[in-house]
């Protein structure tokens, strides 16, 4: 047996580089954007103040991605998020404005009326078999109908504190660096935990001196987010929360049974039927999750803008859906990452913010972006092959 | 006969009975102001006795053409119009003649048609009242323009107008203008995206915004507050939304631009009944060239609203409560009614 | 005679794979020439490069067509220059129809505007030579097992009326009549002249058609002869590297009690519902059991093992005892939670998630079992997997190496092997080892047999009467959905010409060797008991 | 043989009437939503003058519709259309009113143009593989902006009479109706044709009196066609034009080598290339007469609108990708037709006119028309089960 594991385990390596150098390709593209706009900017594109908008400038984005990127890597489509993003936001919006309620009840009712939205959608799309392309083209419609319905049109605003503080706020300079050590900590208490594990089981692990460096790298990595991130403000409370969604939904997809069936439900529907995975009831959750995640969106827009707005979210869906692609999902299914779309994400928002910081034209801003985003994805396609 | 209506020469049987219906086709709903619009011109024309039907486009010029077809193959009497697009939206004109109806052009012009009646507030006037507002309080400094949706004529008219006062200043050196940009379908969170960035590139050394209406400076206001500039960089507005309301009381947004909607949809509800009665309407020989014809105008003057006059003009119109603008403002306060 | 194809110093490349390595083979034109070679020996590949699938360039070595060195940029100018290809992974389109599949790139057309009605002709005439029974030039190819897919793959490169044939194991999913009807038009063709290579993990058809044979082993031509200078034993010996003897293993398991039983089993048309395409059948397994299920293709078989796992989209009757317990079955899900796994007959569409590498394709189907607290333990099942994968001998790169890069053979021993770490009390496997080679056929055999002394009940659906006969207790012959024949077999008795006369409807109802109520009986109506004799 | 072709033509019929339910279904629902509005507006919804709108108002989603479904059924997408249709919109507006071209030459350059960037989409998405949905993400941006830089955001109008013509004219009655007899006896012609030479095969035809009813209903239903338009003004020329192509495009899918192609590709990509099929041109042929259709569509807007703005078309992707699957056509390729798409355009302007008629306010068309999508295509999913 020796021989074959040893054979087996090289490849392990090999796999490992292979991986990287798909998300880095988008990485390296992104830091060409960076690059680009840095010197254009004359280097103020990279002033921590611009480095902290432009995370949270991509916040929403992001959020809304990690939900889309399930959907797609199931092989569904959603339409209807940015129509729920604003449903959400006038919902919470009128909880907090109108009806004056606790913040907390307020964002809990909104959450629940995203998740039992995305419940709609995925039952059309599981138990009644209707493309989900159509179901959420309809979602679309209906959810805006409805928030034009209960808002009357009207602006809500402004937000009590609460939210003002989830849209805008910073958690100070210590706490971001408390927290940044705890995450530090049990990073590497996990990677050696990995490792022992990986020992233990007579599995080929990196040389002590590569883990050293694995690990150093990782605090160094941290330290210096946090870093930028105090030069400034503090990490900002919308960021903080995007990466803990984005932590949660990355160990979602990479290491539960319900993220490896998402993955073969959209490579193969029938072999993955076969297989005996419950489709209906893992898509069903999947469009959950994805509504979830739109209220969430639509809760920190709100917070942002201070105001629920009717048009709130417009086209949201769009940017989230090319977030994904970006990242490297196929809109065939099987084949996508969270961490792909939140890259994504942020691309699409680095464009928007270093033209801007340019007083590019509108239209120049728009048609540099269309050309960027077809030369950003082909550079990783030409890479890939 | 069957020979006519073979060659579909019969006339057309529209039903008519004595009640006046207005038809009134309006751009979209999305934005505040024109829920205000609509409400008031419905409840004017009922008291009138006429009825209303009322479609509305999502600013959609194909739609809102269609929906116009729609209106006046239900027998209308008269057609009221808030065009997405003058221009495109001019075309219904000789659509609507050739049924014998009348055609009102509301708050935008028809352009290159033969349209009956013009009412408005003058859009290029808009953009004049916004920048002289604030040249007025800072003659010179840094200013940024901060346009409306680059796809909205009007937003264009806004401009125009707010350029005829800055261009005198810009020449002269006494205003610079540090930044340019439009905000998508006036979206607010366009705004915010784009001031943030603004503050950024400009190290936070603007005086002055330039916003074309309420709900994109409503976005900008907030980048301004995360800078705590809100309040000090001075920033301009229309629609008198609430919201906007609030914040001028408030002090974060320097002004706004109030058009009495009220009084131009009730002018308007009783003008449409009077086109549909076949009499004429008193106009003091205004006319507006819309690029065919020289079109008898109401024109209403836009007001600018500020903190002073906020009682005097939005409250005392009934557009918005005092208790709703002064919400956020301890009672003590409020200033007299 | 001139070589009219020859191929000189052919070296492809995978990334880690070297899958060619000085590939030289030479075939007379009019000649048969049979390649052969275990699984992921590099017989795909190879035609691949003959064929322009791998265009001039992304291979070393040179392509001599009539001594003319070729440089094929595409599929086009292979298929140009008279090179037709009938490729392993079948390359039909579900949605369109047979007479569409046939002429699809090389359409009977003028001025680009199609002649349907000559299509249709044409079709009507591939339909009755190949005895496509009951298909007409518009059914839609999904309609039709894979057996019959096959066959319409084979009338498509007929059609294109090719100097040079090539056949990627195009009998994997037939039984003997279709390998015999293909065989007599291969024969046909040799007279007029067309030049074929003929690609097969079945020995004997090599022997029946061919001329010359050539070995590939590692992804080199170990060996090339005349095929009267050869035996069984020495192919195999070339291509295994040692000989096979016995190729099936003894039976020692013991029988058990009756774990799964089926009575009057209905299954109807899933386009009409009227129509039985599974009528009235019932029979049972043991533990320890392997009953064998013979019939031709379109028999339904497939339809009723489908059926009784709860995957057959059509509606059912009668009653399935699962250790005499009646039980329903109406997912995948169910019958796997019940201990019954099925490994399909249709791997491509069926088996596998194109998108997943070798160890996700093979535990999809047990990850609970991988569960430890909210995330699954990638260690085990890693471990687990690779347990398999040495069992099976599947030759990959890594367990990380995408399923769709492992040659056909190998697929289908992933798609056992998922099945197998389900650790199912019953297993139905239908055509196990299609495209499989000898050698792992054997080992495959084995495993069956351990797993039989495990206490499995195992249910082989199988074209190939030599493995029907040689591994199972009993036999079901299964015509036009009815059981037409039931086999005692524990002593391997039971004649290939038995089955035949039972499937062909030769000899009408129930034949010999009678099984009445689940006791053995032979022809002369002596009892055996259950167990053994 | 006798036998066999007796049985293959009962077939023949099987799978015509197959095909017929799948289509008769959407026919069925919009059957049932023109009775309901029917019923709703006391009759006017049934009117000619209101037909000849509605056919009218579907006419330009109905082009877009026919070029997208090509995309579609070929397994790609396209999202530029409606900035393209908007582009080329406004260089038609600028060739007439700005340059007072000739209109011909107007048309002729925009055609061109509309080609052109037709080729361009489909060049990076069958050269150099990037998706589709990115290439025509990046188009939708790109044409866009190109749009407002060269009109520099202003409107332009109005339109010279040719355009006016072609947007809002109608040939004269008797025009109409010698079209159509001309067009009836083509048919009949036609009809006649193909059951000859089916006979010269030996297969199998419709009885001679099953074969007579089916000539006299088509001719029943163009005349029928033509006294309604007739009773209001005649047949506008736009529907003439979205006849005249989905005939065109409706022979090319069906009875062109070219055609059946595209379904090779989208049903089965590696197998279409191991057929020896031109993936590569043929992915560019119809990206091209896809670029085509929106350019004509462009055209038509900016007849009917008499003008051009810079925000003509937006969304219009949106609703043609929706009348192909509401017409049956599936996202993943392989599956749709040209007479299913325009079916599809004919509902949801139906949905539009309908509600329009009945002055719903817009929040609830948009949730009736929403809700209304998922049920007519629910209706349709489950009938084919
Ligand atoms: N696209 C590919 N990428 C990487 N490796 C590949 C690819 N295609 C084939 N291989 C590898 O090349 C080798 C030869 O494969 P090939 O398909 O030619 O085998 P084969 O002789 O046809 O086997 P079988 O009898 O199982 O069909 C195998 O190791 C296989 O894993
Ligand atoms: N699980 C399944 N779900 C849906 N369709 C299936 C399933 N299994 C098989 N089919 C379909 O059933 C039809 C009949 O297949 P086929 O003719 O091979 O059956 P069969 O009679 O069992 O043939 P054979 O006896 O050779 O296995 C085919 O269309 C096949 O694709
Ligand atoms: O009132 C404004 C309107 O005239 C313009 O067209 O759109 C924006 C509004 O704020
Ligand atoms: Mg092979
Ligand atoms: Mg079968």
């Amino acid at each position: 047996m020796g021989e074959v594991i040893i054979e087996k385990m090289k490849l392990n390596k090999k796999f490992k580089i292979n991986i990287d150098v798909k998300t880095y390709m988008m990485i390296i593209a992104l830091i060409g954007i960076w690059g680009i706009f840095t010197f254009a900017t004359g280097g103020s594109f990279l002033s921590p103040r611009n480095i902290s908008n432009l995370f949270r400038q991509s916040v929403f984005t992001s959020v809304l991605a990690i939900g889309m990127v399930l959907v797609i890597i199931m092989g569904e489509i959603d339409l209807s998020v940015g129509s729920l993003v604003g449903l959400a936001g006038g919902i919470v919006a009128i909880c907090d404005v109108w009806l004056e309620l606790n913040p907390v009840l307020s964002i809990l009712i909104t959450l629940l009326v995203g998740a039992l939205l995305g419940l709609w959608n995925g039952w059309w799309v599981a138990y009644k078999r209707v493309p989900s392309f159509i179901v959420t083209l309809g979602g679309y419609l209906i959810f805006r109908g409805v928030l034009v319905g209960i808002t009357n049109g009207t602006t809500i605003g402004p937000m009590s504190n609460t939210f003002r503080y989830l849209g805008k706020g910073y958690v100070s300079p210590f706490v971001g660096l408390a927290i940044s050590l705890v995450v530090a900590i049990y990073l590497v208490y996990y990677q050696r935990k990995t490792r022992k594990k990986k020992l233990a089981y007579g599995f080929d692990v990196l040389p002590a001196k590569f883990e050293f460096a694995k690990k150093a790298l990782t605090i160094l990595g941290i330290v210096i987010f946090v870093f930028v991130m105090n030069a400034y403000r503090g990490i900002s409370v919308s960021i903080l929360l995007l990466l803990f969604l984005a932590a949660i939904f990355f160990y979602i997809t990479k290491n539960t049974v319900f993220g490896r069936h998402i993955y073969a439900i959209g490579g193969n529907e029938e072999a993955a039927q076969l297989s005996g995975i419950k489709i209906k009831k893992t898509m069903l959750m999947v469009f959950l999750l994805n509504g979830l995640l739109a209220a969430i969106g639509g809760i920190l827009l709100t917070s942002r803008l201070n105001a629920a707005s009717v048009a709130a979210g417009n086209m949201a869906e769009l940017d989230a859906i090319a977030s994904c692609v970006i990242g490297g999902a196929s809109l065939s299914g099987g084949v996508g990452s969270v961490i792909g779309a939140i890259i994504g994400a942020v691309v699409m928002a680095s464009l928007d913010n270093g033209m801007s910081l340019l007083n590019t034209p509108m239209f120049w801003q728009s048609i540099v972006k269309g050309l960027v985003l077809i030369a950003a994805v082909w550079a990783d396609v030409s890479m890939k092959k | 006969g069957f020979f006519d209506w073979l060659t579909g020469d019969e006339k057309e049987d529209i039903k008519k009975d004595d009640k006046i219906v207005i038809g009134l086709s309006m751009d979209n709903l999305r934005l505040e102001r024109w829920q205000h619009d609509r409400d008031i011109f419905v409840k004017k024309a009922k008291e009138l006795g006429a009825e209303v039907l009322v479609q509305s486009a999502n600013g959609d010029d194909q739609l809102q053409l269609s929906e116009a077809e729609n209106l006046i193959t239900q027998g209308i009497d008269i057609l009221v119009v808030v065009p997405h697009n003058g221009k495109v939206m001019g075309s219904v004109v000789e659509e609507a003649h050739n049924n014998g109806v009348k055609v009102l052009s509301y708050d935008r012009l028809l352009m290159d048609s033969n349209v009956d009646y013009y009412i408005s507030f003058d859009n290029v006037k808009v953009g004049e009242l916004q920048a002289q507002y604030l040249v007025d309080k800072k003659p010179r400094g840094n200013y940024f323009l901060m346009g409306g949706s680059p796809t909205d004529n009007n937003a264009k008219l806004f401009r125009q107008g707010q350029m005829n006062v800055l261009k005198s200043y810009i020449d002269r050196g006494a205003i610079e203008v540090v930044g340019d940009q439009w905000a998508k379908d006036w979206l607010p969170q366009e705004g915010m995206k784009i001031i943030e960035n603004a503050l950024t590139a400009n190290k936070n050394n603007i005086d002055v915004v330039v916003a074309s209406n309420d709900s994109t400076a409503g976005g900008a206001i907030e980048a301004l507050a995360a800078q705590g500039l809100a309040g000090e960089v001075l920033i301009s507005g229309q629609d008198a939304d609430l919201a906007a309301c609030q914040r001028v009381v408030k002090g974060t947004q320097t002004m706004t631009i109030y058009k009495p909607v009220s009084k131009l949809a009730s002018e308007a509800a009783m003008a449409a009944v009077k086109m549909a009665k076949g009499e004429e309407i008193e106009t003091d020989g205004k006319t507006t060239n819309n690029g065919k014809i020289a079109v008898p105008s109401i024109l209403l003057t836009p007001i600018q609203v500020d903190k002073d006059n906020m009682v005097d003009t939005v409250i005392k119109d009934g557009f918005h409560t005092m208790e709703e603008v002064y919400k956020d403002i301890p009672k003590d306060k409020w200033p007299e009614k | 005679m001139e070589y009219i194809l020859e191929t000189k110093n052919i070296i492809k490349e995978f990334p880690g794979v070297r899958a060619l390595d000085r590939v030289s083979f030479k075939i007379k034109k009019g000649e048969i020439l049979a390649l052969c070679g275990e699984n992921g020996a590099g017989k795909s590949t190879l035609i691949k490069v003959l064929s322009g699938v791998y265009p001039y360039g992304s291979y070393e070595g040179q392509i001599l067509l009539r001594g003319e060195e070729q440089r094929f940029e595409s599929i086009k100018s292979a298929e140009q220059k008279g090179i037709a290809v009938i490729h392993q992974e079948l390359a039909l389109f579900e949605e369109l129809s047979v007479a569409e599949n046939i002429f699809m790139g090389n359409e009977i057309q003028k001025n680009g505007i199609l002649d349907w009605n000559a299509m249709y002709d044409q079709t009507n005439k591939w339909i009755k030579k190949l005895r496509l029974e009951g298909v007409k030039p518009a059914t839609k190819v999904g309609d039709l097992g894979v057996g019959k897919q096959q066959l319409v793959e084979i009338a498509k490169a007929l059609a294109k009326d090719s100097k040079i044939l090539i056949l990627d194991e195009p009998t994997d999913s037939f039984t003997d009549a279709e390998v015999d009807i293909l065989l007599n038009i291969l024969d046909d063709l040799r007279q007029d002249g067309v030049t074929c290579i003929y690609i097969s993990h079945k020995l004997d058809e090599v022997f029946r058609i061919a001329n010359s044979a050539t070995v590939i082993r590692d992804g080199k031509a170990i060996g090339s002869d005349q095929i009267e200078n050869l035996s069984e034993k020495d192919i195999v010996k070339m291509m295994v590297g040692r000989e096979i003897s016995h190729m099936f293993p003894n039976k020692t398991a013991k029988i058990g009690e009756k774990v799964l039983e089926v009575k009057n089993f209905n299954v109807y048309d899933p386009d009409n519902s009227e129509k039985l395409i599974v009528n009235d059948v019932s029979f049972s397994v043991r533990k320890g059991e392997i009953l064998g299920i013979s019939g031709l293709v379109g028999a339904g078989r497939t339809e009723l093992v489908n059926s009784i796992f709860g995957t057959f989209p059509a509606k059912k009757e009668g009653e399935i005892y699962l250790d005499n317990d009646l039980i329903e079955i109406n997912s995948a899900l169910e019958a796997l939670e019940k201990g019954i796994a099925l490994a399909p007959e249709d791997r491509k569409r069926f088996g596998l998630i194109h998108t997943m590498d070798v160890r996700s394709n093979t535990s999809i189907a047990c990850l609970e079992k991988f569960k430890e607290s909210l995330s699954v333990n990638q260690s085990e099942e890693i471990l687990k997997v690779q347990e398999f994968v040495e069992k099976l001998k599947v030759k990959t790169a890594s367990l990380e190496t995408n399923i769709f890069n492992l040659s056909g053979g190998n697929q289908q021993k992933v798609v056992l092997a998922k099945n197998l770490m389900t650790e199912p009390k019953v297993l139905i496997l239908d055509e196990p080892t299609r495209g499989i080679d000898v050698g792992a056929k054997q080992e495959i055999y084995s495993l069956m047999n351990e797993l039989a002394e495990q206490g499995v009940a195992i249910i082989m659906v199988s074209s190939e009467l030599p493995e029907v006969i040689g591994m199972s207790d009993r036999i079901l012959v299964l015509t036009e959905g009815k059981v037409t024949g039931r086999f005692y077999n524990r002593d391997n008795k039971v004649t290939q010409e038995e089955i035949m006369a039972c499937s062909t409807g030769e000899k009408d109802g129930i034949y010999c060797h009678v099984d009445i109520n689940d006791e053995y009986v032979d022809k002369n109506n002596r009892i055996y008991l259950t167990g053994g004799e």
